[in-house]
């Protein structure tokens, strides 16, 4: 990362910059449980993310993980339990609003909108922030274009920081694998989240696309100061990026704390190793 | 040779992000643009002004209304042909009622109404997706026009359930109505798409566009990210039902001169969908390029064989007219499903390499 | 975009070639249908318009010395291929034939700026008839409310109106609605009720809803203004749910050979009121097998040449050719333009006398147009279907004339009201 | 005004009992035709993901093509083999023309590609078999046309054997047609491909086959549809409008399911008859037939996305 570029983002302001001090709650959940027509996913969890920390969530295939982003980026509302972001509970379920809120997601299976450029797909991610009325975009000029240039600005601060200036105007559905995960990244911090949710950012990946999206988790997380939650297979990218790791197993939350505590914790190790309860 | 980019760089934003970044292209608009403000009006007869240049600017911008709502935010619709009734009979209403109005005014103020009934139709495209979707606007399709023949209000209690287009004037020169000139009437067809057209391609080119293309492409995703997917397709279904209603306001008092109410049926729907797929979903071009096709094949086809001499029956003709369409249809969509417009972006392409393929 | 440059290139070089046909000739377009859901009704129609018009091009050399140039334009009855037609035909045509009420109101203020004569024999809009206002129309030789005027007056001397129940299926379109201010001012005077069913368009095939109305209802008469494929769905529907079929009266678009032939036997004693017969022993019969038929010149068949429509189509064609004769009498030139047929149309005087000349006695009967009386009011036959064919069952009946001159005028007045401003004819009175 | 919309109606139903009969056997008639349809749509639809719009015309090209031929003096039965072999080529040519090179593009394409064979099929038919309203042939085919009378609570109730016919064949085809898709191999394949295309591909019959083959029994459909309703208003183009009524029964039934497409056309049949002549035709000016069905499926369908016999759908990222 140059020097420049460490000056363009903290001329930044950040919705990161919310008044929450470092270390202190950013988003609880206590007893979250979510069932779909009666068949359990998610039962009775609590935990917390902190402001400033990269939060891992691992488990088994259909411990829960996908379910417990949902509910916490708002597209499911859990039956029982409640969610905390910012100091404020949450009364209802609209993946939009939570979305405008500061949360901000990437996908397990990619989900871009194919027919637009990596250009357009992150400038998705910054309709939240445009605020200019239908009848000013009709005129185009004056506030409109204004606006509109002022969030390009900032989307290409963060193409320029993915390093995928090649790839601007080239429409998402042609590229490869790799670097439609790098345009998501690019569409979630669009969005200037408090709380950044990343579904396997790292599936798929061979090992230089790993370290390349390492760095760059590592990097927002620095930079920005951004708040990152991220589900993940690879132990070994876990235990390195993450300041604390929740484990999930069956729906249930079976162990919670540092990688080493994880690591040790015999409950987490039968459930990797498929010991039978 | 003569379509380069090399050496057009840019150096701000707003440059880039300018209609046309290729200088070719600027000069190609203008072209485009005096053809159709002086050259047309100037040499076209009688026929050419009702058969081909006002039928096909008004076709486009009905299709342009259609592709908002289809092309950009992924909303099938098979009822447009109703939605241009409500700014026919709209305006039909506004300037019987209020005959000071200015009939220009009365033909943009028609598309509030349609937009109106078309959020109200759009409602179910909260819950609804897909085909069922566009069977629901079928719904829309079938109720409005049994509205036009049922309530006789709407065309002043004619005997013959018919709406007919007074004497317009506005500054002594007739604009609507049988004492209006096709040149009169196709300037005023040509202002008006060419004002729409514009904010169309603004309202494409931002975050309204962004809005509605992240719908379609995957709805879910869009919600995901903030985008508050009510807004977004109510929105689209009104941007694009205005657009179409002034369309169809264009199509009776510019064009038809009057109007039953079968008129709007689903033919024509039909008719606006096939220039909006034939020219191409998701662009603002196709809808031109479309209409041109659509409206134009049947006059030549019509003229053609008597040209060579052929004695064809005037009946044939039109048998083979709508076999040729079909077939068309078919043709362009395995060739390229994308249209007319996306065939013009591959030329595009190829000119800006030629003659080095490399 | 090339391509479309070339599609454009193409249309405007075929038009300029297109306009510049024959010159010896008078050109006489018809905006035909031979296809579509009124195809059935259209073709036989079309059929013995074109036949009428190659007969007298092959037996007299066209009329006056000039060949009729007949050439048929596809609507396929949709309104906006009727306009297209309208304009690509009016550079040099003489009259318009728009064969449809729908086409014909839209062209109607058209004529006025272009001076074209509308030709539409027993259709378009009734009011037509007032000269004075439409200068360019001619809907000789009936009106639709002479016909409804007929219906009830046939009514009348069989069973008496008073009292009656009338049910009036109608096509949901400007041509099913025509009768109706007639038939309610009739309805009001004489004291019956009068119950309006329309039948959609999309319906025409299945009009189980309309018959269990009528059914419900128990109409003394069912009188129909229907066409196309709806006269066949409602007759087979009248015999299914057993209607008496004498007391059910058609207009004469209902009353076409091919739709009774559906039911047969069964539809006998259905009546369709007339104002042409198919008289096949007519010498205008035989001149049209010698100089079209045999020559193999003719699209219609020798069954559908002894219908009703084909036989209308000829009467259709005559008007316009004894039009054009008295323009070229009265102006002294065969190459008449459409001013000049204006005129002829205007002051065309067909008797018994010439009927007998142009060998078509009993085919329609006599009527005569001036500038205050743009239809003639010829008066019409009640026509019953015998099981195999249609059989005349009343003498010629003639139309109030008072009591429909004076709606006439009425409407005709609110027409050019709603039209304002709208050039009046001041030379007629 | 309340009374007319909510007693009325229901006192009208009571004191003419021989009358509400009628009107729900003529829905019913109604029914059966738009079930036939719509079971034209579903086949196509399980199989190959195909909104396939030209359902309609096929009723009227196959009726108009038996006519067609009946009147080349070929006989009513051999016709009927024959029309068969013509749909059956129809089924061919629109696989290889049409659908193939369109595998794989979105439903969209698809779905307007069917539009352009309904304009295709429109413009050749009339231009062979021309415009004119043809008679069915009914009795040829040994159809009886004679009624059949009841006296119900003193009333009148006529059943046309036409009618009685026609669905007593509907009902033999949609037997036989259940039995072929669960009986037999093939039919077991094209319901597995509703499902997943590569299971049906294990079943060694190749997509090509299948889509020929479900066509081809669309074109039977088709067939069965046009003779039915052709005897009852002759055969002519005006026919095609029918197959939107299908529609507003597919949203009601589910585009998949096979029963739900039965009966929701016997339903909408029904309810659309009972609507207009008790309330469309008394309140509303009649003619509501033309929307009512439409309108029906759009108010079920904002309270039940999934149809009546849909299964609800978990939205999954």
């Amino acid at each position: 990362m140059n020097v420049h570029l460490q000056e363009d983002l903290s001329k930044h302001t950040l919705r990161a910059d919310d008044g929450i001090a470092k270390g202190a709650d950013l988003l609880k959940v206590e007893n979250i449980s979510l069932s779909f027509g009666g068949v359990k996913a998610i039962t009775d969890i609590s935990f917390d993310i902190k402001k400033g920390e990269i939060r891992a969530i691992i488990g088994p295939n259909g411990a829960g993980k996908t379910s417990m982003l949902n509910v916490i980026n708002g597209f499911y509302f859990p039956q029982q339990g409640t969610i905390t972001f910012r100091g404020e509970k949450r009364r209802r379920a609209r993946a939009s609003e939570t979305a405008r809120d500061g949360i901000a997601r990437t996908f397990q299976n990619i989900a871009l909108f194919k027919g637009m450029s990596t250009l357009d797909n992150i400038m998705t991610g910054r309709i939240t922030l445009q605020k200019r009325s239908l009848l000013w975009h009709a005129l185009w000029k004056g506030p409109a274009e204004r606006e509109e240039i002022e969030h390009r600005e900032a989307v290409e601060r963060i193409i320029d920081f993915l390093e995928i200036e090649h790839i601007r105007k080239t429409p998402v559905g042609r590229l490869p694998y790799g670097l439609q995960k790098r345009v998501e990244l690019g569409r979630a911090l669009a969005a200037d989240p408090a709380l950044l949710l990343l579904d396997e950012p790292m599936a798929g990946m061979n090992l230089e696309e790993k370290a390349d999206m390492s760095r760059f988790i590592l990097d927002v997380n620095q930079q920005y100061g951004t708040t990152i939650a991220l589900i993940e297979h690879d132990m070994g990218v876990v235990m390195d990026l993450s300041d604390r790791v929740v484990v999930l197993d069956y729906g249930k939350k079976i162990g919670d704390g540092t990688p080493d505590e994880v690591r040790n914790n015999p409950d987490v190790i039968d459930a990797y190793l498929g010991v039978p309860h | 040779m003569f379509y380069r980019t090399a050496g057009q760089f840019k150096t701000s934003y707003s440059a880039d992000q300018a209609l046309f970044p290729v200088r070719q292209d600027a000069v190609l608009l203008i072209v485009i643009l005096a053809f159709a403000w002086i050259i047309f009006p100037l040499t076209a007869s009688e026929f050419t002004f009702q058969t081909l240049l006002i039928p096909i600017l008004i076709y486009s911008l009905a299709a342009l209304g259609l592709n908002i709502l289809t092309g950009y935010a992924g909303q099938l619709s098979l009822g447009t042909g109703a939605f241009m009734g409500v700014g026919a009979y709209a305006c039909y209403k506004m300037v019987t009622l209020m005959p000071w109005m200015n009939p220009i005014v009365a033909i943009l103020l028609s598309g509030v109404f349609s937009a109106g009934i078309g959020v109200v139709f759009g409602i179910p495209s909260l819950r609804i997706k897909g085909f069922y979707l566009a069977i629901a606007t079928l719904a829309a399709q079938f109720f409005l026009v049994w509205l036009f023949e049922k309530w006789a209000w709407l065309y002043n209690y004619n005997a013959s359930g018919a709406i007919q287009v007074p004497n317009l004037d506005m500054f002594g020169v007739y604009v609507a109505g049988p004492q209006a000139t096709s040149f009169t009437q196709y300037y005023v067809v040509l202002a008006i798409v060419s004002l729409l057209t514009w904010v169309c391609i603004n309202l494409t080119r931002g975050r309204p566009g962004r809005t509605w293309k992240a719908t379609r492409d995957m709805d879910i995703a869009a919600e995901l990210i903030g985008i508050d997917l009510m807004r977004s397709k109510l929105t689209a279904f009104a941007v694009s039902s205005y657009i179409v209603g002034v369309a169809g306001a264009l199509f009776v008092f510019m064009w038809r001169g009057a109007a039953e109410p079968n008129l709007f049926d689903i033919p024509l729907s039909f008719r606006i969908l096939f220039i909006a797929i034939i020219g191409g979903l998701g662009s603002v071009l196709g809808n031109y390029l479309g209409a041109i096709l659509i409206v134009g094949l049947p006059v030549v086809l019509g003229i053609v064989p008597e040209a060579l001499g052929l004695e064809i029956t005037s009946a044939t003709v039109e048998h083979l007219n709508v076999m040729i369409v079909g077939g068309l249809i078919i043709f362009f969509l395995i060739i390229e499903p994308h249209g007319l417009a996306q065939l013009w972006r591959l030329i595009r392409e190829k000119l800006i390499i030629w003659p080095f393929p490399h | 975009m090339r391509m479309t440059a070339k599609l454009l290139a193409a249309a405007v070089v075929a038009a300029v070639a297109g306009s510049t046909a024959s010159a010896e000739s008078i050109y006489a377009p018809n905006l035909s249908y031979r296809t579509g859901p009124f195809a059935a009704t259209g073709i036989p129609l079309m059929n013995g318009q074109k036949d009428y018009i190659d007969m007298l091009n092959a037996r007299d050399g066209g009329i006056g010395g000039v060949t009729v140039d007949f050439d048929e334009c596809e609507t396929g009855y949709s309104t906006e291929k009727g306009v297209e037609c309208y304009e690509k035909t009016k550079g040099k045509a003489i009259v318009t034939q728009p064969w449809s009420t729908g086409i014909t109101l839209q062209v109607l203020p058209k004529t006025n700026v272009d001076e074209i004569p509308i030709l539409a024999p027993g259709y378009g809009f009734s009011p037509m008839a007032d000269g004075k206002v439409f200068k360019w129309a001619f809907n000789a030789p009936s009106s639709y409310w002479d016909g409804a005027s007929m219906i009830l007056q046939y009514i009348d001397s069989q069973d008496g109106l008073k009292g009656k129940k009338i049910a009036f299926l109608h096509l949901d379109h400007p041509f099913g609605k025509e009768p109706l201010p007639f038939l309610e001012k009739k309805a009001a005077e004489q004291g019956f009720e009068l119950v309006p069913i329309p039948v959609g368009l999309k319906e025409m095939q299945n009009q189980s809803a309309q018959w269990l109305q009528i059914r419900r209802e128990r109409p003394d008469y069912v009188v129909m203004w229907g066409w196309g494929a709806m006269n066949a769905g409602a007759i087979t529907e009248a015999v299914k749910t057993k209607f008496p079929m004498d007391h059910f009266i058609g207009v004469w678009w209902s009353g076409h050979d091919a739709d009774l032939d559906l039911v047969g036997e069964e539809g006998k004693g259905y009546k369709s009121i007339s104002w042409s017969f198919p008289e096949l022993d007519a010498p205008v019969m035989a001149d049209i097998k010698k100089y079209v038929v045999d020559p193999g010149n003719s699209q219609s068949n020798e069954k559908e040449m002894q219908g009703v429509f084909y036989g209308r189509g000829l009467v259709i064609s005559m008007i316009l050719a004894e039009g054009i004769k008295a323009a070229q009498d009265h102006f002294g030139t065969a190459a008449i333009d459409a001013t000049q047929l204006r005129w002829g149309l205007e002051n065309l005087d067909v008797t018994e006398e010439r009927l007998a000349e142009l060998g078509m006695t009993g085919m329609v009967p006599p009527f005569k147009t001036s500038c205050s009386d743009h239809t003639g009011h010829s008066g019409g036959w009640m026509l019953e279907w015998d099981g195999a064919k249609f059989v005349k069952v009343s003498d010629l009946l003639k139309p109030e004339t008072d009591a429909i001159a004076a709606l006439e005028v009425e409407k005709a007045k609110e027409y050019a009201d709603a039209n304002a401003p709208w050039p009046m004819n001041d030379d007629c009175n | 005004m309340l009374s007319e919309i909510f007693v009325e109606p229901f006192a009208d139903m009571v004191a003419a009992p021989d009358f509400l009969m009628q009107v729900l056997w003529e829905g019913l008639v109604s029914g059966i035709l738009y079930a036939l349809i719509a079971l034209g749509f579903v086949l196509i639809y399980r199989s190959s993901r195909i909104f396939n719009f030209a359902q309609g015309i096929m009723v009227v090209f196959a009726a108009l093509t038996l006519v067609g031929l009946h009147e080349a003096g070929v006989p009513a039965w051999v016709s009927v083999v024959l029309t068969l072999g013509v749909m059956f080529v129809l089924a061919v040519v629109v696989e290889r023309v049409v659908l193939r090179p369109l595998v794989g593009q979105p439903d969209i394409i698809l779905f307007m590609a069917t539009i352009g064979i309904t304009l295709f099929l429109i413009g050749f038919g009339e231009i062979i078999f021309g415009g004119e309203n043809k008679v069915m042939i009914t009795q040829e085919l040994g159809i009886p046309t004679d009624s059949v009378v009841f006296e119900p609570f003193g009333g009148l109730l006529i059943l046309e054997q036409k009618d009685i016919t026609a669905a007593g064949i509907a009902a033999l085809l949609v037997i036989g047609l259940l039995l072929f898709l669960n009986k037999t191999r093939m039919g077991r394949a094209i319901r597995a491909l509703g499902d997943d295309h590569q299971a049906a591909m294990s079943v060694g019959i190749s997509l090509q086959t299948i889509w020929v083959l479900v066509w081809f029994i669309a074109g039977i459909i088709a067939l069965v549809t046009g003779i039915a309703w052709g005897a009852r208003a002759g055969v002519s183009f005006a026919l095609e409008v029918i197959a939107y009524k299908a529609l507003p029964v597919l949203m009601l039934g589910g585009l998949e399911s096979i029963s739900g497409a039965i009966v929701g056309g016997l339903m909408i049949g029904m309810l659309e008859k009972l609507f207009e002549i008790y309330w469309g035709q008394p309140l509303l000016g009649g003619n509501t037939e033309t929307w009512f069905a439409f309108m029906l499926a759009l108010v079920v369908l904002l309270f039940r996305p999934q149809g009546l016999f849909g299964e609800r759908i978990i939205e999954r990222v």
